[in-house]
């Protein structure tokens, strides 16, 4: 379930926005959660905010900090050298700040960082990206990328049952490959379909920059002539993937996106896009929050529970025409 | 001095080997003028910015900052404000817009190196982290969706059958032969890489001819800039990444000096050739990319192997 | 060594020499630019493998497979390209390849001692072995190979060129030092191209053509002049120079250079150089003349004084607006300064007139290579072909490539910095003549040569400098090779 | 030879205003003995490469595959395999099997330069491409987790109160220094990459020598390798991203000739520590990344520019 997701429109930070999915309706308002509190220093650093998502995904940190006025934010920005990351996590340590919300480059790798913190007294707010030990968090907010993998896998068998496409060729074009999060996605993806069945005739893996995705995605129309079903892992890759489709004219195939970019939502909108598997950019946002309400010594509200869970994994559901309206509003820039 | 052919008889093979590769494993797939197309539409951008480095390294520099200012001349080009300018007026402002960003960037790194002594390496790594910093401020960290039609259209469609972008990477290719090889401009290129005091003493401008030639470079990115702007629709901070080394690679591949003073733009363009072929190959062949590095490793120095050996004996026997 | 054969790819430049060196010998090598002098000696030190051919050392058949070996049988080298690390102090380049070391550790005092030692018997102690090699002049860097050679424990010594870039006090030296090592045994390999020196210091002579040799074993002192030039060239050539015109006063003033002054190497300096003139500059190695030319051509700024062309002052430190006003300078060194060493020999020739064979930047080549091959050939440069890369020609060629590009340019004034330098007799004759022939033809010539005979032969004027001042100035006829030397080192008998 | 303070001045003249932009901006935080030490343990694996970097440029070369050979290394000392028997014997073991990887590449990249005659650039390239490659095959591109705790507790740790990562880095400068300054090692590097021609008249074995200067690289990235290793408590094919540039960078801001022949072991700590402490800066002020990149293009022409100057004047003077 998605908690306490935001808007990326700061006018309207200042209202509590609403749970959008899941949880009740009113939210946290009802509760004390959003009145200031005792002043707080949180860390943030998060990897290069190189392509859209990640933008959003710092934006949105940034602009929920703002939100707060008991919260300081020190920004320790961009960075997809785990050396340096680490480097910026001390530094917030050497600064003795009160939590630290760390979406970091690689899990496994900050993972000895963050307990130094921890052992330090400092909270961490583990985001997207999970540490190798659980003494490295005190509260972990996780995009589902296996869960992403899986609902885009199940859609394509049910795409397939459907339409009673036999024999379907089905392509994939994956992102950074070398990423933990990428592999998830890969192997969910394989997994359902191999539950109806079917496997990936050809995959490529892109860099998550739309230049990459043009030069990918135009590499495999070549590689397969006729393609029944596309995964792309990544709406901002994505931009390029669909430009190298229209270039070469092709169309035969359901395409299907990740992330849920404006872009993509605009394009299921137009009947260009099957469809896209939401992995929202806000969960550095959440992890402010929570963040905010460790340091203080909060619970949270909706929860009969006194004290912030230790672990939330965000859902991955899917968008397409038919539900698009729903979540229009979450869609990031890419 | 051997033919032109001659010189670059290793590569040409190399080049051979690789089709016959290609060929043999993907059949059909490969051998086929749509994927050929592909791989001369994938090489044209890359080959516009190598022909542009061919100057500046025969001229005994380097240029780091290519792929950085190919994005900041896509997201100059494709600013809200230019775009409207270009709605009003034609979409050959933004054209202009690329190339004017694109001059502005490899005159800056010229000045600084001409002028300001600094090392090649040095100067234009600083904008290198400059230029891609600002394309990023510029555009927010935002993909810049090109909405003046006639831009992707014109560039990114077809002329006689072959798309538009093979046709712009031909003219500048052949430009780039004909001022190399037949001008003034060419000759003192290759003389300020090859002896700069030399070059000085007789005379030859040699802090405003390096000038020029980053300006010459700067241009060639700017046209990859629009290049890719048209391709993908977008503009963005993130185009052109690792296109410094792509570049260097193919040119140098290509057989021209890094220490200046000597080298073609045919070699250059087969360079490009090799390299793109590579990688078509490799995805027809549904490689993994660790895979495909490895082979890449060993494709490189397999193919400077070859042409050593091979350019040795050609010229033993003239 | 015998029937030693070395082939470059298009070249033989070694087809079959026999050379011979006795123990305590200095065994001159004579013979034209190209002839292959230099390509012998680097097989008999290792750096070039021959093709055919024996080396015999002390009686046994030996392979001198890399530099190492050669210098291990006692014989060492030094090479006419001056081969010494710019980044190394003098001491280290002296001891470079046979450091004075325990376990990988240098000895940096003890090799200093060494160092200094050696450069005090060259007489040359004011050169510190803690100074970098890159701030020395030519000269010193020549000194510094010389100790090179010495700090090896040799029984053979082989100078190729040595006293190119040395005057003429240094040769006296070089060859004080020579005696020494002749009366310790050692035998000398000695290259040059004046002849003078050979008589002076030489004991038997090897002329080498076209890579073969022609004579052996002729003693140095008596052998004619004109036999050792005949067999060099296979053809008989006065050394002599051509005769001056005599015409004091006509021409009008093209050159003139007023209180002209940079930095610390010179000063004061005037002179006015008219049409068809030609003014020598003689002094000590580092007496500032190749700075006086390099300012005057605006390579070098100048912190007084003016230039003036044809009425015209030049900008200070633009070359191009000495260029534009028709000045060229043949600089000192060559290679670093003047060629381009991977080029055609036609482009090198054309790099300063490009211009000419161009409309709207672009080349006529047919034009350029013609006017290139006719000056190539009225020099003789050989290999002809001007479609080969200046690299694979000998120095003295490479010398005339550079001279060919001036005359191409047809200058109103040409700066001449040590133009025979490393020129044989053949080839020097022919570049007096062709130095005369442009006077006339109305250039204002300025002359610098280490080599006070050529410049008393060839200038019509004088200038002695020491020190960065003008100490003499003069008709050449009325002054002599011993007063220009006692103006050079006393100075203050001007 | 002037005094290596004189040749430095500029460089350390750029890392005091640097120091002092720090401590105006950041006052407390910057100018704090922990955020010293942050510095240098962040300085110390890039520095420990940068050293490496330094015997290779003045040598004359130039290696783009430091960053793969740490990624290599790290992951290869972490193999299951490996970790298994270092758990059996001692976690030295991992530190051997590191700095042999880094060897091994260093050697191969050698005698690719040396004996097959390619360009250190060329032949670097494909090292970096197949040396990546690699490390993603062997790891399977996951991150591999050091389970061997004597490893990571003794390195990343501390001794007299001094993180063991900065120890190491001041060992390997120290023995650096005195290999280049002291032995004839580093007088024979001055010697291959000021004049190769010379050197080899001399009678020094070039190739052999070129060679040994890319294994002392190499060995510098494996030691690099288990640094980041302990550092990160993982091995990880994505180790060392952009390290070729960064040392590369720091040596020439450092004042070492690409060209060879000339350069200093300070002048590429200083270098090393400009870049560090300039991204330490930044950090502290909150600065957004790209806002990070232009400055940092900026400081560098300031930095060379400054250097230069100043250098001048010293030179003139002394
Ligand atoms: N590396 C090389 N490659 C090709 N040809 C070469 C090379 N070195 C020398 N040669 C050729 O070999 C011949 C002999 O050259 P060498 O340098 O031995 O002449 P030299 O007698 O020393 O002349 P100089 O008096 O001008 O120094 C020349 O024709 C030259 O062009
Ligand atoms: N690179 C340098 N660094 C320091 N001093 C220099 C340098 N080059 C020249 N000098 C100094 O400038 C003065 C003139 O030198 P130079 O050898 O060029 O004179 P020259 O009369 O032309 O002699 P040559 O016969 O060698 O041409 C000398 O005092 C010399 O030491
Ligand atoms: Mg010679
Ligand atoms: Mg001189």
């Amino acid at each position: 379930f998605v908690v306490g997701c935001t808007s990326n429109e700061p006018e309207e930070e200042d209202q509590p926005a609403a749970a959008e999915t899941g949880g009740g309706d009113d939210g946290d308002g009802g509760s004390g959660n959003d009145e200031p509190g005792e002043t707080v220093v949180i860390g943030f650093s998060g990897p290069e905010a190189d392509h859209g998502w990640l933008a959003a995904v710092n934006d949105s940190a940034i602009a929920e900090a703002e939100s707060y006025e008991d919260v300081e934010l020190r920004t320790a920005e961009g960075t997809n050298d785990a050396n340096l990351q680490i480097s910026q996590i001390e530094t917030f340590i050497n600064e003795g700040v009160d939590a630290i919300v760390l979406l970091p480059t690689d899990g496994a790798q900050l993972t000895e960082v963050a307990i130094r913190a921890m052992e330090a007294g400092i909270p961490v707010v583990n985001v997207d990206r999970e540490f190798s030990s659980p003494f490295a968090a005190r509260a972990t907010i996780l995009g589902d990328n296996h869960g992403m993998g899986i609902s885009a896998g199940t859609y394509a068998c049910q795409l397939i049952e459907e339409n009673g496409i036999a024999d379907p060729v089905i392509a994939e074009i994956a992102g950074i490959d070398s990423l933990p999060l990428t592999q998830d996605r890969s192997r969910g993806f394989a997994e359902a379909l191999e539950a109806c069945g079917q496997e990936v005739d050809n995959r490529v893996a892109a860099e998550f920059t739309v230049e990459s995705g043009e030069e990918q995605a135009a590499n495999l129309l070549q590689a397969a002539p006729q393609i029944d079903i596309i995964w792309n892992h990544d709406d901002d890759q994505g931009v390029g993937v669909k430009q190298a489709f229209d270039n070469a004219g092709r169309d035969e195939f359901f395409f299907i996106g990740g992330a849920g970019s404006a872009n993509a939502m605009q394009w299921i909108q137009d009947g260009e896009m099957e469809a896209t598997i939401l992995y929202p950019p806000t969960q550095a946002a959440d992890g402010i929050r929570l963040a905010r309400l460790i340091a203080q010594n909060k619970g949270m509200s909706d929860l009969v529970q006194v004290e912030v869970p230790r672990r939330i994994v965000l859902n991955a559901p899917v968008v397409n025409a038919d539900n698009v309206e729903d979540y229009l509003h979450l869609g990031f820039e890419s | 001095m051997s033919s032109p052919f001659g010189r670059n008889l290793g590569l040409i093979l190399a080049l051979l080997v690789l089709c016959a590769v290609g060929a043999f494993t993907a059949g059909d797939r490969f051998v086929d003028t749509d994927n050929m197309v592909t791989i001369l539409r994938f090489a044209s951008i890359i080959g516009v910015v190598s022909i542009g480095m061919t100057f500046v390294i025969i001229g005994g520099g380097i240029d780091l900052s290519v792929g950085a200012i190919v994005a900041l001349s896509s997201v100059w080009a494709t600013t809200l404000a230019t775009q409207t300018m270009a709605e009003d007026t034609h979409w050959l402002l933004m054209v202009f817009v690329a190339c004017a960003v694109g001059v502005g960037c490899g005159l800056v790194n010229g000045i600084l190196i001409a002028y300001g002594g600094m090392a090649p390496f040095i100067a234009t790594l600083a904008m290198f982290a400059a230029a891609r910093g600002l394309a990023e401020i510029i555009s927010e960290k935002r993909t810049q969706l090109v909405d003046v039609r006639g831009l992707v259209d014109t560039i990114n469609g077809e002329f006689l059958g072959i798309p538009v972008l093979v046709w712009i990477f031909a003219a500048v290719s052949t430009i780039g032969w004909v001022l190399l090889n037949r001008t003034t401009f060419g000759r003192r290129t290759i003389a300020v890489g090859g002896n700069a005091t030399a070059a000085r003493l007789a005379g030859i401008a040699v802090k405003r001819h390096t000038v020029l030639l980053y300006v010459v470079l700067g241009l060639a990115c700017g046209i990859a800039g629009i290049m890719l702007t048209a391709r993908t629709g977008t503009g963005s901070g993130t185009h052109g990444q690792l296109y410094e080394l792509d570049a260097i690679a193919a040119v140098v591949i290509g057989g021209t000096l890094l220490t200046g003073g000597r080298g073609t733009i045919v070699g250059t363009i087969i360079g490009v050739l090799i390299f793109t072929t590579l990688t078509n190959v490799f995805t027809l062949n549904n490689l993994d990319s660790s895979t495909q590095a490895v082979a890449k490793g060993a494709i490189i120095v397999i193919a400077v192997l070859l042409q050593q050996r091979v350019s040795v004996r050609s010229a033993d026997s003239s | 060594m015998s029937g030693i054969v070395k082939a470059f790819p298009g070249v033989r430049a070694l087809d079959g020499v026999d050379l011979e060196v006795r123990a305590g010998e200095v065994h001159c090598l004579l013979g034209q630019n190209g002839a292959g002098k230099s390509t012998l000696i680097k097989v008999l030190s290792g750096a070039h493998q021959p093709d055919e051919g024996e080396i015999r050392w002390q009686g046994e058949e030996i392979r001198l497979t890399t530099p190492l070996s050669a210098m291990k049988h006692g014989i060492a080298t030094i090479y006419q390209e001056l081969d010494l690390v710019d980044g190394l102090t003098v001491a280290e380049n002296i001891y470079l390849g046979h450091e004075l070391s325990s376990a990988g550790f240098a000895h940096r005092g003890e090799t200093q001692k060494q160092a200094a030692a050696l450069l005090a018997r060259l007489g040359h102690s004011e050169i510190s072995p803690r100074r970098e090699l890159g701030t020395l002049s030519a000269a010193g860097k020549q000194v510094v190979s010389m100790a090179r050679a010495l700090s090896h424990d040799v029984k053979l010594i082989i100078m190729d060129e040595p006293s190119a870039v040395l005057d003429q006090e240094e040769v006296a030296r070089l060859f004080k030092v020579i005696r020494d090592l002749q009366s310790e045994g050692v035998a000398v390999v000695y290259i040059s191209h004046r002849l003078e020196e050979i008589r002076q210091v030489g004991d038997r002579v090897t002329v080498l053509k076209d890579g073969r040799t022609v004579a052996t074993g002729l003693p140095a002192r008596d052998t004619p002049t004109r036999e050792l030039t005949r067999l060099m060239t296979g053809r008989d050539i006065e050394y002599v120079f051509p005769p001056r015109v005599s015409r004091d006063g006509d021409g009008t003033v093209v050159l003139s250079v007023e209180n002209l002054a940079s930095g610390r190497a010179f000063s004061g300096v005037d002179f006015e150089v008219r049409a068809g003139e030609i003014v020598g500059l003689a002094g000590l190695v580092g007496s500032g003349r190749s700075e006086i030319l390099e300012t005057i051509y605006g390579a070098r700024r100048a912190t007084a004084g003016t230039v003036t062309v044809d009425g015209k002052q030049l900008r200070n430190g633009r070359v191009r607006a000495a260029v534009g006003a028709g000045v060229g300078l043949c600089p000192e060194e060559r290679k670093s300064q003047g060629l381009l060493l991977d080029e055609a020999v036609y482009r090198n020739v054309s790099l300063a007139t490009m211009g000419r064979f161009s409309r709207g930047g672009f080349i006529n080549r047919g034009s350029e290579k013609r006017a290139a091959s006719e000056h190539v050939k009225s020099l003789d440069v050989r290999p002809t072909g001007v479609e080969r890369a200046v690299r694979t020609l000998s120095g003295g060629n490479q010398q005339k490539v550079v001279l060919a590009r001036w005359l191409l340019r047809e200058c109103r004034v040409l700066l001449l910095d040590e133009p025979t330098r490393g020129v044989d007799v053949g080839a020097r004759s022919e570049i007096y003549a062709l130095v005369r022939r442009l006077a006339d033809e109305g250039v204002a010539v300025v002359l610098v040569s280490s080599e006070v005979p050529e410049v008393l032969g060839l200038a019509d004027r004088v200038l002695v400098l020491r020190e960065g001042v003008v100490v003499h100035t003069g008709p050449a006829d009325d002054i002599d090779e011993h007063r220009v030397l006692d103006l050079v080192m006393e100075g203050s008998a001007a």
